[in-house]
């Protein structure tokens, strides 16, 4: 089941670790070392990536889950640590997007494209479109029903697989539901991303 | 079944016994007249007669629970090689104990409790060795229950003769968990006594109980698996021949700073480590 | 905690141990269950007795208040 | 079937990941559930402190916010062992021991010492370091055998996994908090919260004790 390059990526893999591990090991300041443990991160993506099998697919979002999770606790005691407070994030302000009916046109386009591709890459596009809009108005939109229906796109995902684990006979509607869920729930998540980070100013 | 239960306390009382004769010998070699050897068993019971009660400052729950967990977790390790049970579990209740310790010392709030807590942590190496030896044994009898390893030693003699160094570091690991020896930095005097310090009266009676019983299930796995079956007298000879001998150690052995011991037992570890590569490459 | 509530304690340990350990003789119970009801009742007896001999009946001493 | 743990007493089957109760798992299991029931039980302890070269000490408190915050860490902490040390899957294993390192750097994030704090970040550099192993190891073995399921490895009828990928696996586990880079840790037993500070000791412990079964498996 493995591919013949397998051992060539495995090869490249691991010289980018042993280098990952070289840098963390020369380097004493603490916040660079944070930095360099993100980078050391990624190989480990690599390694499951390298199966490159549908498991591989299912194995690197949870080994990335935890991986992000491992630097915001560590980040957050650094944070601490170090007596650091909160800075306010300066607001983005971009001038050439003035409230015109173009956004609109072009952010609907760039939905409609997301929601043909679905899937990760399809939420991230759709999400683009929701940014984009959301900049070029005043970022002051009632956010209500975007968390909500980030909510009940999560429920969703998640009905999805006790569906696909108790009722695997329905695997097709679970898998549109799955698909449906994950879809909305990255736009909402990813326009609300972007909404946030204009409101702090 | 009923035997079973008589046996449990026997072993808890022979092991106290064991731990006095421990003491006497070291009198001896050293040439104080030593207490009498059932004074670990007197100890205990006059533990259970003084009055007890819960530090202000300890986190009561634990501090109470955690003796109950150290007699529970050992009577259960009893139970687990007498019938010839899987024998990581017996390891896995040693290292166990490390937790036990270390919720006896931090439970009180006490900082010579907390120091005792922490060190049983930092000693951590010296139960490394321990998986080096159900290595090599596995190597040898392809088996890790007792009763399996015990029956290979019918047809093919003791273990002891097979894989001597293995043998060597549990008698290192028994060794770290005696009272005086060279490793037990856990209770040393400059941190009055170590983990144990704030548990008194009934409290101490029961943690007590729980070493008796430890110092015996150690031996009688050491026994089983080193030495194979033996009859029931020659088991409890063969017990106070290893107690004497570990005596002798702690006798002459200064107690080592905790740098010093763990230093010394990892080194212990990487030997042992090199040996059983050696027994997986050659054997 | 009273002398009463222990002894009740260390006397309901010592029941359900050894009888766990009867019927697990007796074929009724499986052994394993036997042993775990000891594992959990023997050091509750253990500790339970304790509480329970050295427990006061009587009143307190006046306690010492310092000179 | 056999394991290196014992003879399954049974097995629960959620679609392909088989979680396997030996005797050796199940009694893992079964201390790993006391111990977080005496978290959830038991309230911190209040440590002393000395003044050194007076005779005056001092008690630290833990306010409520902090405790309840270390306590649910404490929590997360145990059932993420529960699930490592029960569980049938090298992946889910990895996942959950990474899980347990979150939750140990969280158990004392919140204390307010800067020596505890310095310690618990450099055991979180180190743990987060040795994911790298754990993940990069299962993935290596699903390489190898095509599988991660652990009772489908222990059969012993597919292709043996090389030693090196055994030792990542071991190392990284060891990252997560044993003996070499317990140094770190050690120091995070200053906090004070004794009912916490356990967890993070026996989690690792747990940890050890499984993938030490799990390698002999492999």
């Amino acid at each position: 089941m493995i591919g013949q390059y397998y051992s060539w990526g495995l090869l490249v893999v691991l010289i980018a670790a042993v280098a990952g591990f070289a840098a963390l090991a020369f380097e004493k300041d603490d916040l660079h070392r944070l930095l360099l443990i993100d980078l050391v991160e990624i190989p480990s993506l690599g390694f499951i990536a390298l199966l490159g099998t549908d498991l591989a697919e299912a194995l690197i979002l949870p080994g990335l889950v935890v991986g992000i999770a491992e630097l915001f606790a560590l980040s957050q005691i650094y944070l601490v640590k170090e007596g650091l407070q909160d800075r306010p994030v300066r607001a983005l302000r971009i001038e050439v997007v003035q409230r015109s009916p173009a956004p609109l046109v072009l952010s609907s386009i760039l939905v409609v494209y997301g929601v043909i591709l679905s899937g990760f890459t399809g939420g991230a596009i759709a999400a683009l479109g929701l940014i984009f809009l959301f900049l070029a108005k005043d970022s002051a939109d009632d956010l209500h029903l975007l968390e909500l229906a980030s909510g009940m796109s999560w429920v969703l995902w998640i009905a999805a697989f006790f569906v696909f684990m108790f009722l695997p006979e329905y695997w097709y509607a679970a898998l549109m539901g799955a698909a449906i869920g994950i879809l909305i729930k990255v736009v909402t998540k990813l326009a609300l991303v972007g909404t946030m980070w204009g409101e702090q100013a | 079944m009923i035997g079973d239960l008589l046996y449990l306390i026997f072993a808890m009382i022979f092991g106290l016994l064991l731990l006095g004769i421990h003491r006497k010998v070291i009198a001896r070699i050293q040439r104080r007249p030593g207490p009498p050897v059932w004074q670990e068993i007197l100890h205990a019971l006059k533990f259970s007669f003084k009055s007890t009660w819960i530090p202000q400052t300890a986190s009561d729950t634990l501090f109470v629970s955690v003796v109950l967990i150290a007699i529970g977790i050992w009577t259960a390790a009893f139970f687990v090689v007498l019938a010839g049970g899987n024998l990581l579990i017996i390891f896995g209740i040693y290292m166990l104990h490390k937790i036990v310790e270390h919720g006896f010392g931090l439970s009180s709030g006490s900082p010579y409790g907390k120091f005792g807590g922490v060190r049983s942590v930092i000693s951590a190496a010296s139960e490394i060795p321990l998986f080096v030896s159900v290595a090599a044994v596995v190597i040898f009898t392809g088996s890790l229950e007792i009763g399996d390893i015990v029956a290979w030693q019918e047809q093919a003699g003791p273990l002891i003769l097979a894989v001597f160094p293995a043998a060597l570091a549990m008698y290192v690991v028994i060794l770290s968990k005696f009272p005086f020896s060279p490793f037990s930095i856990v209770e040393s005097k400059e941190i009055v006594s170590g983990y144990k310090t704030e548990h008194f009266g009934v409290w101490r009676a029961g943690l007590e109980a729980c070493n008796g019983l430890k110092t015996y299930v150690l031996l009688l796995t050491f026994i089983a698996v080193f030495f194979g079956p033996l009859p029931f007298l020659l088991i409890l000879l063969a017990m106070i021949l290893i107690t004497v001998s570990i005596s002798f150690i702690c006798a002459f052995s200064p107690m080592l700073s905790p740098f010093d011991s763990v230093t010394i037992q990892t080194l212990f570890t990487g030997l042992m480590l090199i040996y059983v590569v050696y027994l997986g490459v050659y054997g | 905690m009273k002398k009463k509530t222990a002894g009740r304690i260390a006397g309901i340990a010592a029941v359900a141990g050894t009888g766990a350990t009867l019927l697990s003789e007796l074929g009724t119970v499986p052994p394993w269950l036997g042993i775990a009801v000891v594992v959990v009742t023997f050091p509750l007896f253990l500790l339970f007795l304790g509480l329970w001999w050295m427990a006061r009946e009587t009143d307190a001493d006046i306690p010492f208040l310092g000179y | 079937m056999t394991t290196a743990g014992g003879t399954p007493l049974f097995l629960l089957e959620f679609g392909d990941i088989v979680i396997s109760f030996t005797p050796y798992t199940t009694s893992l299991f079964i201390l790993a559930l006391v111990f977080t029931l005496l978290v959830i039980a038991s309230r911190p302890e209040r440590q002393l402190d000395i003044a050194f070269g007076t005779d005056a000490y001092m008690t630290k408190e833990i306010s409520l916010s902090e405790m309840r915050f270390r306590r649910f860490m404490a929590i997360a902490c145990g059932l993420a062992s529960m699930g490592a040390v029960v569980t049938g899957d090298l992946f889910d294993f990895c996942l959950f021991t990474a899980l347990v390192g979150i939750c140990n750097v969280g158990i004392v994030a919140a204390v307010k010492s800067r020596h505890v704090q310095n310690a618990a970040y450099q055991y979180g550099l180190v743990a987060l370091a040795a994911t790298v192993l754990l993940f990069g190891g299962s993935a290596m073995v699903a390489a190898t055998t095509g599988t991660l399921s652990l009772p489908i490895l222990a059969t012993g009828t597919l292709p043996a996994v090389p030693l090196a990928v055994k030792a990542f696996i071991v190392i990284g586990v060891m990252g997560e908090g044993m003996a070499p880079f317990y140094a770190a840790k050690a120091e995070m037993f200053r906090a004070p919260g004794a009912p916490y500070v356990i967890m993070c000791s026996l989690s690792s412990l747990l940890i050890f004790l499984r993938v030490i079964e799990v390698v002999v498996q492999l």
